[in-house]
């Protein structure tokens, strides 16, 4: 039974990992500038579709293709954000959510007359794939390396974000954009790249996730739901938060999976209200 | 308010009875498609697309010498709410003299009203939920139904030994069909269902499931996913977490290697057997020559799937009715026609049962094999003649 | 902005004000009957969708309260309806004030989550709620027929004198009268000192809790009333529709309203009416164009919207006005309440 | 005379900090009472706890003779205490018509009311034109409130704080932001408010103070240094040297 609830809980977790991944440039970026991204799906599933165009088409080995997705939808990131999105910093929500839905549909359909709409293939490298036993405990390999990936990336992020100059600007544009500015923070300038290696990690999330969420057209408006669950109940712009909620839900979906299989999503959105009456502003998330 | 809409009510009954001006007879024959062009299922209508056009190639454009005019639907996946608009406005408006498509179950059911009430014959060339040809007698069905292909299964798997399984179906209607049909045949043969789970159709990822039918070890698990994103994730979980090695042996109907997804979902698909109607490697002649003007048509990068086979079919069941009637699309005359009739299919015989205007045809076991480095469906056993069990049962 | 105060020149004023509208009113369904009347089932989607997404607006626009799950009044409307007819209740107005009266009540008993949060928190709760009805009615096949939809209503004639027909020609009357019923209701609202409160509470709850309003007791108000409007848009695609899919309670369609609703205007009388008009005509177009790729000129058309045209399309109908006749911003401004007073019918000409 | 509004040893901690120590403190009817203090001396706090916005920690606030130190603040704003705010709080897409209509149909408890256009409620409409025309502010009625300069909009803060006919206003520095010159004229307007009206006002600028005001309260770290008439409170030395290093004028 121990090495049951351990096996599901280790799965939640790589589970989260991933979620986290994807959904931590959405939570900083939000509750930097406020600004609302609901294409930020879309970057992730540019970064699988690199990737998987990259080895099927470049024959480029897997591992190096993740650093790469990284790169382009970062760069990409940036061009839109400096083309399209800053103009709409200044609008209210709903016209974002509007731009940025329809940039969604825009994305979606794009990606179906280049690559079809049909699932697209990923074959992980032979060492990435089964399983190994750990103290016992039967561990699949692909999983354990997520949750490496995802505990570096936490980690990297955390630290950036707190000891160098950078994330010192970046939590000062968070705390108050307007007194950021007056100590002579270029906002602008630090939201932009913040926003490009926000992207960038769901980019590098969208080519990990293949394996585990697929990659269709449908992918940015399939999982949007997710990560807006894991940013509200992390709290916008908390690291660790995101983190948080991010392993919450992976673990309770897999849980309710294994254990209660009838009961289906009920639970991931039942707890979700719950912890959104508790917490408004999300676990750890800044009361504003 | 009301009054108001009652006066511009009798103003609009001219209009009204204009555009009533009864199913057009010149000499196109105007045939709707409703399906699934965009959206993650989009693949569906692709095919049925290739399908319809092939014949329509193969015949030069004319159907019982009218030529054929195509006017598609898009539900972006199960839509009945927007079938059952299109079916109206393609009658109404585009003045169809048939319906066809149809790849959701819920799309045709909430189609059958309307076409019984226009007395449009529509055929139906995948939606496979059982009631559907009953819930309209002016609809009749060329591709199957989801107990036409369960069923066997059980049956191929009583005859070779297997005695226990685990049942995994996809939460919806047609899941449940496909579990009952199964089971209900399994049980019959003195098989034992020791487990089931249905899971969440928007679910991404199987490892939980199939970690706790490892953990339950049955003798062999039988599934039944839609064609498309869940087989595949399906299959990799259960390699990954080594349930072949751990002996526990897999089935499915066809729609787990769907010919059109089966090259994407790689080798974790390799010895997996399933039970279907169609599969593009079935060894006949009439089907070799299918396949080549398929891929003459729209190249290698597509393959021809059963929903392609099955839009095929449709055609050709339109076209024989049609023959039968000397061209009259009178709806009455047409089921009439289409009641009995028997075509010879790339993917062998197939005949409409006169009494449940649904379809009777051969169900083949196959095994996914590598042949020259393509993934396929190799048939290796079949039932013949095989009527859809739920229907037989009444 | 809309005129929330009327002019206070009572009736004959009103005529005045709302004359060309009231033309509107009648033109438009005539003018569908006359000559697109192969155009009735659009019309009549668009009609339902159009008092689905205004009340919506009394949420977003006015009130400034956030919904991602306001479908599942819409849906709970449709399956009343659906129900009570499938289980022999086919009478169609009644069956819509049952509809709004459950939909209603769901909506009070929601409302004190809703209001307890604010902004993203509040998005999720109401999407949050949303799919949880969804998840219940997919998993009660018994009751709602799961995903293979609510089958075999019947619903009686209208009044007992216009049939449900095939062209959807009661169908359209019958939500257009509706429609107009409800619009004219909403209006009251909006123009009511509840629907200024409404703005108030928008534009400044802050300041409104200082002038001693109970703030949440408002906001729940407006809840239950867009609940309502919602119920009754349900109600009608049901009955004309004759069917009800589970997709009216899908997630997809409560952004699918919101899209409509910014795309018309959000705080504007007719945004919810242009905005669905615009995106289901767009949408019917593109996919009869294209059945692959439409949703590519969709997105293009809200991008460009929201680029182009800020506050949806009424909104650059607006600009453009008052671009061409700078009084018109007085008028616009919604002078309505001050022409009682001298001072500004001076201060209004200046 | 008697007493509109008084505190009892009111005060508020948070944690160890005090922001606001045992004030007594009381506001005689139809009173012009300045409160002034350096900043951070806690006089907004000092306003927020009278209105409720912050709960008090310890001691009472007794309005009109009532205990309302329990009571929300739109319960104490029902019992006649209303406000204005330092940053200017009003409704941008509102005119100031509307937004005084809006205070005066929440005094007359309309906002619930649906089923009949404001239109139609020609009592509420009139007094909120009135009380425009009162503050002078009748011939921009009809604009949106954020295309007004900061002077007006100021002083559409002092006019919806009015329309809930307030028998205690409380103004947190009514002239914030407005040039010095033009803050005069926003005073002239506060100077003519209905003699029956008890004012209490937080403002810096001590030629306003001695020409408005008839008391001062000195308020230092959250507690009252001084209190009297303006005359008294310029000659207090200790208020001169809190007040040492402030700019010459401003007290």
């Amino acid at each position: 039974m121990l090495a049951i609830l351990l096996t599901v809980l280790f799965d939640g977790l790589a589970y989260g990992m991933l979620l986290f991944l994807i959904s931590i440039g959405l939570s900083v970026t939000m509750g930097m500038m406020g600004f609302v991204n609901l294409a930020h799906g879309a970057f992730a599933m540019f970064g699988g579709y690199v990737a998987t165009t990259l080895m099927q088409r470049a024959g480029v080995p897997f591992l190096v293709t993740l650093p790469v997705a990284f790169a382009l939808v970062a760069l990409a990131s940036i061009v839109v954000e400096r083309l399209l999105y800053q103009r709409l910093y200044r609008r209210g929500p709903l016209d974002q959510v509007l731009f940025t839905v329809g940039l969604t549909f825009m994305s979606v359909a794009g990606i179906t007359w280049f690559y079809g709409p049909s699932q697209q293939p990923v074959v992980l490298p032979a060492f990435l794939q089964g399983q190994v036993s750990i103290l016992g405990l039967e561990v699949g390999i692909f999983r354990l390396f997520l949750v490496a990936v995802g505990l570096l990336v936490a980690a990297a992020v955390v630290l950036g974000v707190e000891r160098t100059r950078f994330g010192a600007k970046i939590r000062a544009a968070v705390d108050n954009p307007v007194m950021a500015t007056g100590l002579g923070i270029n906002v602008g300038g630090v939201f932009a790249l913040t926003f490009a290696i926000g992207s960038g990690l769901a980019g590098l999330g969208g080519a990990l996730g293949i394996q585990i969420l697929g990659l269709t057209p449908a992918f940015p408006l399939k999982y949007l739901v997710l990560f807006l669950i894991v940013v509200s109940v992390g709290g916008l712009g908390s690291v660790g938060g995101a983190l948080l909620a991010a392993c919450v839900v992976g673990v309770i979906d897999m849980m309710t999976k294994y254990f209660l299989p009838e009961i289906g999503s009920f639970i991931i959105y039942a707890v979700m209200v719950a912890l959104l009456m508790w917490r408004p502003h999300g676990l750890l998330g800044k009361k504003s | 308010m009301m009054k108001k809409a009652g006066l511009l009510a009798a103003l609009a009954l001219a209009g009204a009875s204009l555009a009533n001006v009864a199913v057009a007879a010149d000499d196109t024959l105007r045939i709707g498609v409703i399906a699934t062009f965009s959206g993650p299922y989009a693949d569906y209508g692709r095919q049925f697309d290739a399908g319809i056009q092939l014949y329509l190639k193969d015949h030069d454009g004319k159907i019982a010498g009218k030529k054929v005019e195509i006017v598609k639907k898009d539900t972006a996946g199960p839509g009945p709410d927007a079938a059952k608009r299109f079916a109206q406005e393609l009658i109404v408006r585009d003045k169809v003299n048939f319906l066809t498509g149809l790849d959701f179950s819920p799309n045709a059911y909430a189609v059958a009203p309307i076409v019984t009430q226009a007395k449009i014959p529509t055929v139906v060339m995948n939606a496979s939920s059982s009631a559907i040809t009953t819930s309209s007698p002016y609809i009749a069905r060329v591709s199957f139904t989801v107990q036409q292909d369960s069923a066997p299964m059980a049956q191929w798997m009583l005859k070779n030994g297997i005695k226990e399984t685990y049942v995994v179906v996809a939460d919806y209607a047609s899941g449940t069909d496909a579990h009952n049909a199964f089971e209900k045949a399994f049980a019959a043969g003195g098989g034992k269902v020791v487990g089931s789970v249905r899971t969440p159709m928007n679910n991404p990822d199987f490892s939980a499931y199939v970690q706790r039918i490892k953990d339950e070890k049955p003798q062999s698990v039988f599934f039944f996913f839609p064609s498309g994103v869940m087989p595949p994730a399906f299959l990799k979980a259960w390699k990954e977490r080594g349930l072949d090695e751990a002996g526990i042996k897999l089935f499915a109907t066809g729609e787990a290697t769907d010919d059109s997804y089966l090259q994407a979902t790689g080798d974790v698909a390799l010895g997996l057997i399933t039970s279907h109607h169609y599969s593009y490697a079935h060894p006949s002649e009439l089907n070799k020559k299918f396949v080549k003007n398929f891929y003459a048509a729209f190249g290698k990068e597509m393959r021809p799937s059963y929903f392609a086979i099955t839009a095929y079919d449709g055609m050709a069941a339109i076209a024989g009715a049609l023959e039968k009637t000397k061209g009259d699309v009178s709806g009455d005359k047409v089921m009439e026609a289409l009641k009995g009739l028997k075509l010879e299919s790339p993917r062998g015989p197939i005949e409409i049962d006169a009494a449940t205007r649904d379809i009777v045809q051969t169900v083949y076991i196959r095994k996914v094999e590598k042949v020259d480095g393509e993934l396929v469906n190799v048939e290796f056993d079949k039932f013949e003649r095989v009527k859809d069990p739920a229907k037989e049962a009444q | 902005m809309t005129p929330s105060c009327p002019p206070s020149t009572a009736e004959a004023g009103w005529l005045r004000r709302r004359g060309g509208e009231i033309a509107l009113w009648l033109a438009v369904p005539l003018a569908v009957a006359l000559f697109l009347p192969e155009y009735y089932l659009l019309a009549t989607h668009v009609a339902a969708l159009g008092l689905f997404a205004l009340s919506l607006d009394l949420l977003v626009g006015y009130a400034g309260l956030l919904s991602l799950g306001h479908a599942m009044f819409f849906g709970i409307g449709a399956y009343t309806a659906g129900l009570l007819s499938v289980h022999g209740w086919g009478e169609p107005i009644s069956g819509l004030l049952i509809a709004a009266l459950v939909a209603g009540l769901v909506g009070f008993i929601t409302s004190f989550a809703v209001v307890r949060v604010q902004h993203l928190a509040q998005l999720m709760v109401t999407l949050g709620f949303g799919l949880l009805v969804f998840e219940a009615a997919n998993r009660a096949r018994w009751l709602t027929g799961g995903d293979d939809g609510l089958q075999g209503m019947d619903v009686w004639p209208v009044l007992g004198m216009f049939e449900f027909d095939l062209f959807g020609q009661t169908a359209f009357f019958y939500t257009v009268a509706v429609l107009a019923l409800c619009f004219i209701i909403a209006t009251r609202v909006i123009d009511s000192p509840f629907g200024l409160t409404l703005e108030g509470l928008r534009e400044n709850p802050k300041r409104m809790a200082a002038i001693g309003t109970p703030t949440a007791a408002r906001l729940r108000q407006a809840y239950v009333f867009a609940a309502i409007f919602a119920g009754i848009a349900g109600a009608l695609m049901a009955q004309t529709s004759q069917f009800v899919a589970l997709e009216t309670l899908s997630f997809g369609l409560s952004a699918e309203v919101l899209i409509m609703l910014l795309l018309g205007g959000a705080g504007r009388r007719y945004g919810g009416l242009v905005g669905a008009a615009v995106f289901v005509i767009a949408r019917d177009l593109l996919s009869d164009l294209n059945p692959q790729y439409w949703q590519f000129g969709v997105g293009g058309v809200m991008v460009l919207v929201v680029l182009f045209a800020p506050g949806g399309v009424l909104g650059i109908l607006r600009s453009l006005r008052q671009r061409l006749m700078p009084v018109a911003r007085a008028s616009t401004a919604k002078a309505a309440p001050v022409t009682a007073t001298p001072a500004t019918n001076k201060g209004g000409a200046a | 005379m008697s007493i509109a509004l008084t505190t009892a040893g009111l005060s508020k901690n948070y944690g160890a900090l005090q922001v606001t120590r045992a004030v007594d403190f009381s506001l005689p009817v139809g009173a012009r009472h300045a409160l002034i203090g350096p900043n951070g001396a806690g006089k907004t706090t000092f306003i927020n706890l009278l209105t409720g916005t912050v709960p008090a920690t310890s001691g009472s606030i007794t309005l009109l003779g009532e205990d309302i130190t329990g009571q929300r603040p739109d319960q104490r704003v029902k019992r006649g205490l209303a406000r204005t705010f330092q940053v200017t709080s009003l409704f941008p897409e509102l005119t100031p018509m509307q937004s005084v209509t809006l205070a005066v149909c929440e005094r007359l408890g309309l906002t619930a009311r649906w089923y009949k256009r404001t239109g139609e409620h020609r009592a509420a409409l009139d007094e909120a034109a009135e009380i425009l025309a009162q503050l002078h502010l009748g011939h921009i009625g009809h604009l949106l409130t954020r295309t007004l300069p900061y002077g007006q909009q100021r002083i559409v803060e002092v006019a919806v704080a009015l329309a809930l006919r307030p028998r205690v206003l409380l103004l947190d520095e009514p002239a914030a932001g407005i040039p010095s010159g033009e803050s005069a004229e926003l005073f002239e307007v506060i100077a003519e408010l209905p003699e029956d009206i008890s004012l209490l006002f937080i403002e810096h600028d001590m030629h306003l103070v001695s020409r408005f005001a008839s008391r001062v309260t000195v308020l230092v770290a959250g507690g009252i240094l001084a209190e009297g008439t303006p005359a008294e409170i310029m000659a207090n030395p200790e208020v001169r040297t809190v007040y040492l290093g402030n700019s010459e004028g401003h007290a």
